[in-house]
């Protein structure tokens, strides 16, 4: 099993990689404000690294040169009574491209049968989709509404939230318009129209969830 | 005089993992001979262990009630006198090779499994960010965005949808081999009778249901409710009840 | 060639704060992997840099020496296929006491079982996983799924849920893909195994039998 990088080309700006850059306590706090997903107070870190304040506020200073604009991509910012890591604005053109396609996660099989519900039958309620497919689908259908690819449309008379698909879902299937769905596979015949899609759906669905 | 029953094997059923682990620790505990009852008897109680974890599945317990069950045939055709010379011309039975080839596969993902639960453990330690993207970064831009996603993809997935699950009806078979069933038929024709021919009472049923009859008959020797003759290898099996000091009746 | 200070105590690197640690794309490339949510292969980060690859491979480089283990509070890894940062975990039990967050349970014997043969042999269906355990796998199954090591991966021509291992798992389990898995040959029983176990399991039981 390959544990992490190979050390490999040459030093830039790196005189002595055996070196800690900053003390023991400072890179704790490194680590500490990349995992909290919030600003962290000193308290909280001297708490965490059950440690005295003053002793924070040292390693904090030593941290804040080591993260002087410039040096490092990242920048420790004091925000909303806390500390926190950002990433240094220079990158931002950069992490906008990066982060414009949705390259990284293919759809998990969850996520592929909720958003194939909602563009064959939309707008759908969340219970049919629990339904159709057998289980729950809460977390498929809020990472899909997360990542933009369904949207709400309101709700069924019996309160349920009501999904139906986003432009941003046309637009990275590819497809000019909902008609431009394809048959649904696999599945001989054809059915005709929607309701009686929904029918076959629903009863396929009864039966799995009996089992 | 010892006992058969007394198996001095000091085993807990609680702690093997599934049937092969169960059978590989015993086959290769060097001091353990498996006489075919004891091994039988084992795992028939190590069947009821898994019904009362609730981990039997019944399909696969089946099979491999009738893996076991072929090699206790095979090994007491081998202990029969007159066969014993012969041992080396005896071919095991392809049963036997296949529950040979099970333990083996097992074992293989058993000893993966055990490197992958250190290997997690030694990564543990890492901590990810899981902080959510900053808002400007959240959403991607309808104007910008591309085609990433094949949509035959989502044809495909409602396809699987739209084909209702066959139904392997796997309540009906719980009803009819249950071994808790099986105990308890067996009981129940002990009680109208002191003996009677094993194939007279289960010959019609399938072959599935009579494995787990037979292991719950070996259940039933094990508590000292039963016993039975079989004078030739895979000739009438002749069960009989019972009533009290089993000892004194078995030995 | 020095080993080393000890690794705790007094600040030791930081000497010139005007001084950058890495060059400029090395910086953006830190930015890139601190903000995006899942390890990012070097193509991507250049495209999202819109440099060529090699330039890539270089900043990396220069990189992965900045992050060498015990000079910050943060590493860089190769996992599922991308470079990601990870806390040093010297970290974790401060981590885990900021976050209020227990450390996961390790895996259980079936767990660990369970997981060994889908990652080894995914896509693969819940029945093939209860055949060759021998016992009904669904809990530990579930308790996979859960912690989203294993995802559903379709379903087979019987209706049977298809499962694979998810990113996250080669994430957790710091592999830079399922190649890296170890080797399973190394399991592989050898002649001997097989003839003992036929053996023993025919042995007729002739000590007993002497009794």
């Amino acid at each position: 099993m390959t544990t992490g990088p190979e050390r490999q080309g040459e030093p830039a700006g790196v005189t002595d990689p055996a070196q800690p850059e900053v003390g023991a306590l400072a890179r704790t706090i490194e680590a500490l404000l990349f995992v909290s997903p919030h600003p962290v107070p000193e308290m909280a870190l001297a708490e965490a690294c059950e440690v005295e304040l003053e002793q924070i506020e040292d390693a904090v200073a030593e941290l804040e040169q080591a993260f002087e604009p410039g040096r490092r991509g990242l920048v420790l910012r004091r925000v909303a009574g806390g500390l926190t890591l950002a990433t240094d604005p220079s990158a931002e053109a950069a992490a906008r491209r990066l982060l414009s396609k949705p390259r990284t996660p293919p759809l998990t099989q969850a996520q592929a049968e909720t958003l194939s519900i909602v563009a064959y039958l939309q707008p759908v309620a969340r219970p049919e989709i629990a339904r159709i497919r057998g289980v729950s689908s809460e977390s498929a259908v809020t990472s899909l509404a997360e990542r933009g690819l369904i949207e709400e449309a309101g709700r069924s008379r019996f309160g349920a939230t009501i999904y139906r698909t986003s432009p941003l879902f046309e637009k990275v299937f590819g497809l000019d318009g909902l008609d431009a769905l394809p048959d649904p596979s696999r599945f001989d015949p054809t059915p005709e129209d929607e309701r009686e899609i929904r029918e076959r759906l629903l009863s396929a669905g009864e039966q799995r969830a009996d089992q | 005089m010892a006992s058969r029953l007394d198996l001095d094997l000091d085993l807990d059923l609680d702690v093997f993992i599934g049937p092969f682990d169960l059978l590989l620790s015993i086959v290769l505990r060097e001091e353990i001979s498996l006489l075919e009852v004891e091994l039988g008897e084992i795992v028939a109680s190590y069947v009821t262990v898994l019904e009362e974890k609730g981990e039997l599945d019944l399909e696969v317990a089946t099979e491999f009630l009738v893996l076991v069950a072929a090699l206790l045939e095979l090994k007491s055709r081998l202990m029969l006198p007159g066969v014993e010379e012969e041992f080396e011309e005896v071919e095991p039975a392809a049963a036997v090779e296949e529950l040979i080839a099970r333990m083996l596969e097992y074992r293989r993902y058993r000893d993966l499994g055990r490197v992958m639960r250190d290997h997690f453990e030694s990564q543990r330690g890492y901590m990810y960010r899981s902080a959510p993207l900053p808002p400007e970064f959240r959403r991607i831009e309808v104007e910008t965005a591309e085609q990433v996603y094949d949509p035959d993809q989502l044809a495909a997935a409602l396809g699987d949808l739209l084909e209702p699950p066959p139904r392997p009806d796997l309540s009906h078979m719980r009803a009819t081999v249950s071994f808790r069933r099986r105990l308890s038929v067996l009981r129940s024709a002990l009680s109208r009778r002191a003996r009677f021919d094993f194939d007279d009472e289960f010959g019609e049923e399938d072959r599935m249901t009579q494995a787990v009859t037979i292991f719950a008959l070996l259940d039933l020797y094990a508590k000292g409710e039963a016993v039975w003759d079989q004078t030739e290898a895979c000739g009438p099996i002749t069960v009989r009840r019972m009533t009290n000091s089993r000892m004194a009746e078995a030995s």
